[in-house]
């Protein structure tokens, strides 16, 4: 069964700021661009001089990051407010969620139980909390079916927050029987005694999809190779560099760095917040622009443009 | 108004705390640092809510005595033991009691925890091997870059590696500092970037779902 | 070593044994291990929060008169909320705080390190003079094709698909070298390990013969 | 032969668990000490220490848990050995519980060879304070208001060597082992961009890539990462210790991974054309 209804109404080609037909004068990419550049070009005024500070209300050698973070606030409030007055917003498909659907599909399929991860971090990272996205919407997949949905927990805090949201996924499938407290687990705060609990679920509870989103560690390993083990599907997602290349070797697919976000935006129940994938892709574009400039200007030995990119 | 208020909560506290990272001011500093410790506060009553649900599900497990009861038994006991011994026993003043060297729970600590933790950890010598063998095959013009550079920069940072070939162990930094080290900024660039606008959508309300249902 | 040293030393090795047995397949030893580890170390975070926590953050500053510490008391026991079907809502201000304070802390920690420094240690002066120069080409060159590939306004087709496509390539060079980085320390793991057995089964040898 | 190979394209993974325990631990018992260079992170770590000048205050915080132990007790070990051999004051401090434990085996173990060190004038431990970045940032106002005391509840203000200690400005520099989390990342985040300390880390080795760019940007004076990184500093600092040791086991080792992977993929191009499982990517 779909997991993108509305959201996928909103996926038509329309081009919102990228040059292909645009013309360039009414484009908002290059108008934030150009006007962006043209003050950067002015000399940086932060001075960085060691003053004490610890009297004064603002910080002036950050003043470039109050700029950088109002100019990125504005970027993503504007394309989700004009999602939200019905513009369409050309996103492709994120192939991860492919992935998730399929192996949610297999284990419904043959009644084994789905096995959801998310992470080892507590519910005020920002990676749990798109996990907790993704979870509300693999639990109403699998509500249809009479397979356990298993949510290993590592932090208390994550248990209430996964426990609404499984019960609300189930709820919308408008199989709110369907719904086991008890699937919701909360192990161990301990890294490593959670990952010795999970693997007892993966080697006993022979879940056909292990869905892993969210922050990891060492840890992540352990449970991929145990998941391979007992054949399941594996489809996992994280920010965290350093144990991206587990997950890549190990798992069928793996969701990489911001696509984990994108995915949880797909997912969420608003379709007009992908909106915010579209003000992330306009900052990277500009982030390229800048890029190319500071690097040619800084060949030419003109450094002004660098230093407004220097935090202390 | 059940939304509303909790919404208003984390609105508030967010672009606090996104205003304090611009002033400097002392008596602010330790405003939030206040705060901070807060945070720390309100996780330590969460985790009773995890005791319980630990509790919870293992006591239904060994009642129905379902699959694994007589180990289920087994961490609930341990569990309790060890609260006992370490805040039960040091409230009453009973010898060995509370935590640190020299009480009951150190041993357990340093006798059962600390090993089964170092060996869990362990494991992954045998996994990341197993891993490779089956993953790293050139199938792939992608999975041959992977195989092949995880391969280098293996044999390059052991000893054996640098008697192959003196620069290896230079070869090895100018992969970490140039492949490597551009794809990882590339990635901390979007997460960072797709983190917070999810954190913006948080703050703003505009994200909700983690508060449930009505 | 006296005698109660070199039987808490057993019982570690045995639970090491215990742990590794699972390589082989599970197996009740395994599974006694894994439950003793969760339920012990449960305990332990217990402790470790009343002593590091609830104690000195929260029962000694309201002893010393900081009355202001009710407030963060007050949002913890609001978690407790949860217990009841009825009054659950009532955690909901907590949840707001933690996740408040959390994106709040991230958003500029994140924009100032993973975005405007990396975008700052990026802007390298380029050439094909020398080959340190043509390195910081290639740098750029990469963490642009990286960057492409996460662009999601865009199909990757065309020009702009195998900038993507070389972006990918750059992240599995990264990726091959990350796990390539890591097997020394796994292995240093299991080395310790090794070396704490053979310690074990020598101070037996010694104490039995 | 056809079946041989098809046998070991898909090895049963016991067999390679089996040459895995056997490689490590046979070179543990018989070590041989193969040769090695230094890489760059690990000599600036080392000159940064070198060209302090004697007597300076060195803070080192040790962050780590029994965990990551095997990869950072040498370099804490190490790291003691060579401040106390040029003469340098150490300041000890967690900001992981376990890390206190830990922490005060290394000293001991150093003291041994330095037996005219005194507690309180060449080396104090802080103990250990919860509140992860919070104390860094505390610390950064004032140290003896963020520790009123040292590990044992002496006052620091009558400890002679903290006399004059009284934030990072005081400080020339500071030695971070990190297990992880709070650890390097934090310290650069918080207190180095913030306070402008020199600051130099010694990590395991998975965390070592996450911390090359702080080498690269100047953030960090160096790194050693993981054993290699502390077998490096072991021979900078002339004192071969369990890290140098266990290089022979990680030389073994990684040379059966590889025949592994040799074996595996010589298999695999001969049965070529069985349905594959495992996409690796896209």
């Amino acid at each position: 069964m779909p997991i993108i209804s509305s959201a996928e109404l909103q996926i038509q080609s329309n081009n919102e700021f990228f040059p292909s037909n645009t013309n360039v004068k009414s484009n908002p990419f290059f108008k934030v661009l150009f006007l962006f550049l043209c003050f950067l070009l002015i000399d940086s005024p932060l001075s960085f001089a060691a003053e004490d500070l610890s009297e004064s209300w603002f910080n002036p050698n950050r003043l470039n990051m109050l700029i950088f973070l109002i100019l990125f606030f504005a970027v993503i409030i504007y394309f989700i407010q004009r999602a939200k007055k019905g513009k369409s917003l050309f996103i492709r498909r994120i192939a991860g969620l492919d992935a998730i659907e399929e192996a949610v599909g297999r284990a419904t399929e043959m009644g084994r139980p789905v096995l959801f991860v998310p992470g080892i971090e507590d519910v005020n990272q920002i990676q749990t909390v798109a996990a907790m996205i993704i979870l509300g919407n693999v639990a109403k997949m699998v509500a249809d079916y009479d397979t356990p949905l298993f949510v290993p927990i590592c932090r208390p805090f994550v248990v209430p927050v996964a426990e609404e949201r499984v019960k609300e996924g189930y709820a919308a499938a408008g199989r709110p029987d369907a719904y086991n407290r008890d699937n919701v687990r909360y192990i161990s705060d301990e890294q490593f005694a959670y990952a010795a609990g999970v693997q007892g679920i993966m080697l006993r509870d022979r879940p056909m999809a292990n869905l892993m989103f969210g922050s990891f560690f060492a840890e992540s390993l352990m449970l991929a190779e145990t998941g391979f083990l007992t054949g399941a599907i594996q489809v996992a997602g994280t920010a965290n560099i350093h144990q991206l290349p587990f997950f890549v070797v190990a798992c069928d697919y793996t969701i990489i760095g911001e696509e984990l976000f994108a995915t949880s935006a797909y997912l969420s129940k608003e379709p007009k917040l992908l909106g915010s994938l579209k003000g992330s892709d306009l900052a990277k574009a500009i982030i390229i622009g800048i890029l190319a400039l500071g690097a040619i200007l800084e060949t030419l030995g003109i450094t002004q443009f660098t230093r407004w990119f220097f935090i202390e | 108004m059940r939304r509303e208020i909790p919404i208003a909560i984390c609105f508030l506290v967010g672009i606090s705390f996104i205003l304090e990272y611009f002033i400097p001011h002392e008596d602010v500093l330790s405003i939030f640092e206040t705060i901070r410790q807060w945070a720390i506060i309100v996780i330590a009553f969460a985790y009773v809510l995890g005791i319980a649900n630990l509790v919870r599900i293992n006591s239904h497990v060994i009642q129905r005595k379902g699959r694994d009861w007589p180990y289920k038994i087994i961490l609930v006991v341990s569990l309790f033991f060890m609260i006992t011994v370490g805040i039960i026993f040091d409230i009453f003043g009973i010898r060995l009691g509370g935590i640190g060297e020299g009480t009951i729970f150190g041993w357990v600590y340093f006798h059962a925890q600390y090993p089964l933790q170092a060996t869990m950890f362990s494991l992954l010598a045998f996994f990341i091997a197993s891993a490779a063998f089956r993953a790293f095959r050139i199938r792939t013009f992608q999975a041959s870059l992977l195989a092949v550079t995880a391969i280098l920069v293996m044999i390059g940072r052991v000893p054996v590696g640098e008697s192959l070939w003196a620069d290896f162990p230079d070869f090895i930094e100018w992969i970490m500092n140039v492949p490597q080290l551009a794809g990882k900024r590339a990635i901390m660039i979007g997460a960072a970037l797709g983190a917070i606008s999810t954190a913006l959508k948080v703050l703003t309300g505009l994200e909700r779902t983690y508060l449930g249902g009505e | 070593m006296g005698t109660a040293e070199l039987i808490w030393n057993g019982v570690a090795a045995f639970l090491v044994m215990s742990i590794y047995s699972f390589l082989y397949k599970d197996n009740p030893f395994y599974k006694f291990a894994e439950h003793l580890v969760v339920g012990v170390s449960a305990g332990y975070f217990a402790m470790i929060l009343y002593y590091n926590a609830f104690l000195p953050k929260l029962i000694n500053p309201l002893r010393a008169g900081q009355y202001w510490y009710i407030i963060p008391g007050i949002l913890g026991l609001l978690m407790w909320a949860r217990f009841s079907q009825k009054w659950q809502w009532l955690s909901r201000p907590t949840l707001g705080f933690v996740i408040g304070s959390g994106a709040g802390v991230a958003i500029p920690l994140y924009l100032q390190n993973y975005v405007i420094r990396q975008v700052h240690a990026t802007m390298l002066p380029i050439g094909f003079t020398s080959w340190p120069l043509i390195t910081n080409v290639l740098i750029i060159i990469m963490v642009f094709c990286a960057l492409a590939y996460f662009f999601f306004s865009k199909q990757h087709k065309g020009a702009f698909g195998a900038a993507a496509t070389f972006g990918i390539w750059t992240l599995m060079v990264g990726f091959g070298a990350g796990f390539g980085m890591t097997v020394m320390g796994r292995v240093a793991l299991l080395a310790e390990r090794v070396v704490f057995l053979r310690d074990y089964f020598a101070q037996l040898w010694g104490a039995l013969f | 032969m056809r079946k041989i190979l098809e046998k070991l394209e898909s090895l049963d993974r016991r067999i390679i668990f089996i040459f895995i325990g056997l490689s490590i631990a046979i070179p543990l018992l018989f070590p041989v000490y193969t040769d090695f260079s230094v890489t760059a992170p690990v000599e600036g770590f080392y000159d940064a220490i070198e060209e302090l000048s004697p007597g300076s205050k060195v803070l080192v915080s040790c962050d780590y848990d029994p965990g990551s132990m095997p990869e950072l007790f040498p370099m804490n070990v190490a790291v003691f050995h060579h401040l106390f051999s040029r003469g340098h004051k150490i300041i000890v401090m967690q900001l992981w519980a376990t890390g206190t434990l830990l922490a005060e085996r290394a000293m001991n173990e150093v003291l041994q060879e330095f037996p005219d060190k005194r507690y309180g004038e060449d080396y104090v431990n802080l103990g250990f304070k919860e509140g992860r970045e919070v104390v860094m940032v505390s610390m950064g106002t004032s140290i003896p208001k963020t520790f009123p005391t040292d590990a044992q509840g002496t006052k620091l203000e009558e400890i002679p060597l903290m006399q004059g200690v009284t934030n990072f400005d005081d400080i020339t520099i500071l030695m971070n082992i990190s297990g992880g989390l709070p650890g390097t990342k934090e310290w650069v985040l918080q207190v180095q961009s913030r306070y402008g300390v020199k600051l130099g880390s010694g990590c395991t080795a998975v965390s070592a890539p996450e911390f090359y760019p702080y080498v690269q940007s100047g953030q960090l004076v160096g790194l050693l990462g993981g054993m290699k990184g502390a077998a490096e500093y072991e021979k900078l600092v002339q004192r071969p210790g369990t890290a140098q040791r266990g290089m022979d086991a990680q030389s073994v080792s990684h040379i059966v991974v590889f025949l592994f992977i040799l074996i595996g993929n010589i298999a695999y191009f001969s049965v070529k054309g069985k349905k594959k499982r495992l996409k690796v990517s896209r």
